[in-house]
């Protein structure tokens, strides 16, 4: 059975890696399952300087799903060089950044910092919709889009991913923007803007009022945009949103996905990832499928 | 990676589960890791059965039976997911996993205080009965009161209720004045407004204290960074946020903002 | 215990309304509860003439949710109006006819002819995504939302809703535009637009390959809209999308609904209407409030 | 309005739960109403207790005995949802609601056919049961079978089955070709291919016939529109859509197009 893709030149083992800000920088799950079998770790958000992010509450439940704002709490990206990356590089496994930034020079600062990092992939996360300036206001805007796209990318020598908000009226336009930009791949979707009230206390739950959707409510969605993007542009895709299970993979790769990333799922059971592969591995061999890549865009 | 060492949620046997007191429910179930690996003050994920509630609820240990691989979990009804829990019968399965986070570390000396308000009482079952020395356990409700009796096997025990139906009435800190606790060292958890009164009272006398707090929580394990507190430093913004599950839920009272 | 509201005008006995398309025209419920209950009927969408819909399968369920693909079968207004206007008329509720076209003068059409009719009020329905032409591309666009608006008010006697589509990127400025062309009230959210696929016969489950996706899983994304258009514009606001219960009624209220509406709730469960505004009572009860008005936006 | 006729989803007790064949469970509950008011042929929502799956799954109503109060239904696991229905145990409870849809209309006549495929089998069972006159039944499924003794009781049974493992190896047309299948009336439920050839099988003979369709739903109470067959109009397209949950579940093989 072939389970391995490429994505912009880099190999995964599998497709399946972990989504950005759901599994840290992997040590926590360290505890819970083999680093070596994921196809790939993005780890959180860093920016070029330490975020404190928001205040708590920053998580709140949905049915079926979660609100987060956790604003990007990251100790910046030296502190993040210095001890998840050699905790990472033990593994067998590739190494995906999530860059955030305010503005564009620090997109482009976090971005220089980490070309002295053995990496694999940068993902430019321009979709955060938990922070004030920037991030998702690049991400909802064609002409932004391209030109942080365009800008990071001068100083990425590792392949660019960009990761897409799903907020927004049209994703293809964003999508081919971002294309023109120069991005080796896209990631979709990052989370829905969502809000829970607390109709006891008449104040919303999370202290920042609003917050990111996500987890299995939002598949149908995710699901949607991916195929839609897929018959836009030509870059691979890295799916997600929602992913439990390895027909939820599935479910993705046929709609245009190379690869997927599971995020909340993890939060559900920290062993979710193992499952999603070896869900993945199971469909193969009951449907008969050789090759993981067969499924990619296999819709009919 | 040796296998044997990974950890994963566990579905368990519910022993008992019964209420305590008004919408108090205390559950036993049988998992003989978490009895074993307990300590005082960690807690475990416990993983509702509607899959619309994906997030596991965090509910403190309130103590173990490492011998007969027992776990005893007190819980109030307060949503959806801990009503789910109350309906459980003896017999039936829970899915959980644990223990988690960083317990209190119990401090050898000769006078320790305890002082637990609601929901914050069940951890400090466990620690009491680990503790050596005199231990003087100081306990606050809302109404009634709960787990008193398994408490006075290992301590003297002082009671205060906000309606005063039991013990004095008033708030747990007014009834350590009341009687002049003292001690060396002082381990609490309950409400927020709680644990910042008893900052002060024990920031008043130099004692240390550890205080174990509650926030929402997405993963339960450090991955999330959603169940922070704030921690003092001295950076420029004077604090930084820490994860409540995993470098808590225990805080020393000197460095965390409450 | 106070539960009437008045929207533009109109009296409701209580803030629950039926969400159009998952009502039928109130008959189907009538031998499930007693509509004299609600505080109004807000009828499947009708067009001036007879629409077929799209070919089954139309419905595919999700994690907490479901997709409709039905493109809007209808009768036609004439049909409608002999016979479910009439029997609607037998109720103590009002009766909101909820308009669908393809073109501006479809939608003027069946306006002009339903200034004939009975009832209360007209949605405008700018926001179905299951409808090739118009629908939707009026519910994306601030200019072409406005200017539709205006011309189907020129012609209705009655207040005038109009219905929004959360696909969008910035919901308040269709809002605003909609308040422009004379809108005298918003509803909202209409579906999201979703996908599933059937992993085995790699189709996606819809005929219509796409779909509208409602039910319990969207409520974050509706009551966060509904908040953002309620501090945007004056206008009162009938907010929805997955509500269930009375808490989730009055959290839609909380965040600036006026009125609310039940949809996918009432196919997990026929009486569905009737556990929301029992459960607006209960709570009114419960935390002592006098008059459902007092919630209406009372957010902190 | 008299609350007395209001129809609601009950909470049913299980009574018995079993798999008659591979992934094909027949389960009794009691529900006097239903078991009472059922005409062969009509359906119940049968709603999931996992919350993440919100939509009813229709289930035909296999036979129901009024004096006990009991109602029996047949399904096999194709899904999630049926997966749990298999799970539950006799003295659990489930929610229904029903009887929906308009049934078969039984014709008295001298002959009648039953056809029936697969999960479309046990619908007929009714059916048979109340049908006057002569009966003939044919039966179809994949491989194996099942309720074959129960038609027994009231009808000559003939089986045909795709791999032969019981009775005519091929399809259920093809056996009733074989036997010389004869009757003034038809009654048929089963997979689209096989009703699709039957309406043709009855259309070259002239013989009326009454098909039981089936189709994703969305309510089942006709308020979705979501259920939709093409049954012929003589407008300009030739064809409307009507809702198998209200205007059928049956069809006259005349009008409907498969
Ligand atoms: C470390 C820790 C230990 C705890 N120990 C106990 C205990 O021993 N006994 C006990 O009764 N309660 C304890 N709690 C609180 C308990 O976790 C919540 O009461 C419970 O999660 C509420 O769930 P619910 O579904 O009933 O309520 P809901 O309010 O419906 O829950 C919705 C969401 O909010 C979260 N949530 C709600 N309240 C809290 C809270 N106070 N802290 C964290 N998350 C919350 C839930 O986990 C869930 O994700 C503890 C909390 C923490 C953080
Ligand atoms: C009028 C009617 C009578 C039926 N009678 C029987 C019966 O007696 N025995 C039996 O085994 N099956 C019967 N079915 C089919 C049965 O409803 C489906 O097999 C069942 O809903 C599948 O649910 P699931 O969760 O296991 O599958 P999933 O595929 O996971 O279901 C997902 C969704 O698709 C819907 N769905 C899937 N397949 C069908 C289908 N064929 N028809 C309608 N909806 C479907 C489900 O309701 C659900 O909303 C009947 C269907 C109809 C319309
Ligand atoms: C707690 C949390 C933190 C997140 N942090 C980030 C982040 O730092 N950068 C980013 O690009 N996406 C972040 N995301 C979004 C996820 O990577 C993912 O796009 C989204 O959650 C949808 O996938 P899911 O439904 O599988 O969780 C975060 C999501 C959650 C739930
Ligand atoms: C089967 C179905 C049909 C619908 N038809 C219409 C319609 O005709 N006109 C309209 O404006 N909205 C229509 N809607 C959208 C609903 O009115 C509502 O806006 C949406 O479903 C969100 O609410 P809910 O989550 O409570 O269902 C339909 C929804 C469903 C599920
Ligand atoms: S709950 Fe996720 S980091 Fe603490
Ligand atoms: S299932 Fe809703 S109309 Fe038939």
């Amino acid at each position: 059975m072939h389970t391995s893709v490429t994505i912009a030149g880099v190999t995964f083992d599998n497709p399946v890696m972990t989504a950005s800000g759901t599994f840290g920088s992997g040590k926590e799950y360290a505890e819970y399952m083999d680093l070596n079998g994921l196809g790939g770790i993005i780890v959180k958000g860093v920016a070029s300087k330490e975020w404190l992010g928001n205040p708590a509450p920053r998580i709140a439940e949905t049915y079926g799903g979660m609100l987060n704002a956790v604003g990007l709490q990251n100790p910046g990206v030296d502190v993040f060089m210095e001890e998840d990356i050699p905790f990472l590089r033990q593994y067998n496994t590739n190494i995906v950044v999530n860059i955030a930034g305010k503005t564009v020079e620090e997109y482009v600062d976090v971005t220089k910092r980490l070309q002295q990092a053995d990496i694999d992939m940068i993902e430019l996360n321009i979709s955060c919709p938990n922070v004030k300036e920037g991030g998702v206001a690049f991400g909802t805007d064609a002409g932004m889009a391209e030109y942080i796209t365009k800008e990071v990318k001068k100083h990425a020598k590792q392949p660019l991913i960009v990761k897409l908000s799903p907020n927004v009226t049209d994703i293809t336009e964003i999508a081919k923007a971002v294309e023109a930009g120069g991005a080796d791949a896209v990631s979709l979707i990052n989370t829905l803007l969502g809000m829970k009230i607390d109709i006891y206390k008449r104040r919303p739950v999370l202290a920042n009022r609003v917050g990111g959707f996500s987890g299995p409510a939002i598949k149908p969605v995710a699901v949607r945009m991916v195929h839609q993007v897929y018959k836009s542009i030509q870059l691979p895709i890295i799916g997600l949103g929602g992913i439990c299970t390895g027909e939820d993979a599935v479910e993705f790769m046929l709609a245009g996905a190379t690869g997927v990333a599971v995020g909340t799922a993890n939060f559900m059971n920290p062993r979710a990832t193992v499952d999603v592969i070896e869900g993945i591995e199971r469909f193969m061999d009951e449907t008969g499928v050789e090759d993981v890549r067969e499924l990619i865009g296999a819709l009919e | 990676m040796c296998q044997d060492n990974i950890k994963s949620k566990k579905t368990v046997s519910i022993i008992a589960n019964e209420e305590i007191a008004a919408g108090v429910y205390q559950m036993v179930f049988r998992e003989q890791e978490i009895a074993e690996r307990t300590k005082p003050g960690q807690f475990v994920n416990v993983y509702c059965q509607a899959d619309s509630r994906i997030l596991p609820r965090p509910i403190s240990i309130c103590q173990v039976e490492p011998r007969a691989g027992l776990v005893t979990i007190v819980y109030m009804v307060v949503g959806q997911g801990t009503k789910e829990f109350s309906n459980l019968q003896a017999g039936q399965t829970i899915d959980v996993l644990g223990p988690l986070g960083n317990g209190f570390s119990p401090v050898a000396c000769e006078e320790s205080i305890l002082v637990g308000g609601g929901v914050g009482t069940p951890p400090l079952l466990e620690l009491v009965k680990q503790l050596p020395g005199t231990k003087h356990v100081f306990l606050g409700f809302r109404t009634g009161s709960y787990l008193v009796d398994a408490f006075k096997q290992y301590a003297q025990v002082y009671i205060a209720t906000d309606d005063g139906s039991v013990g004095q009435q008033g708030t747990v800190i007014d009834l350590m004045n009341a009687v002049g606790a003292k001690g060396q060292q002082v381990y609490a958890c309950g409400p927020k407004p709680m644990l910042a009164a008893l900052k002060t009272w024990t920031n008043e006398r130099d004692i240390p204290a550890q205080l174990s707090l509650e926030e929402r929580m997405g993963c339960g394990i450090g991955a999330c960074v959603g169940c922070v507190c704030k921690v003092k430093t001295d950076t420029e913004s004077g604090f930084t946020y820490k994860k409540v599950c995993k470098d808590g839920p225990v805080f020393d009272a000197k460095e965390v903002i409450l």
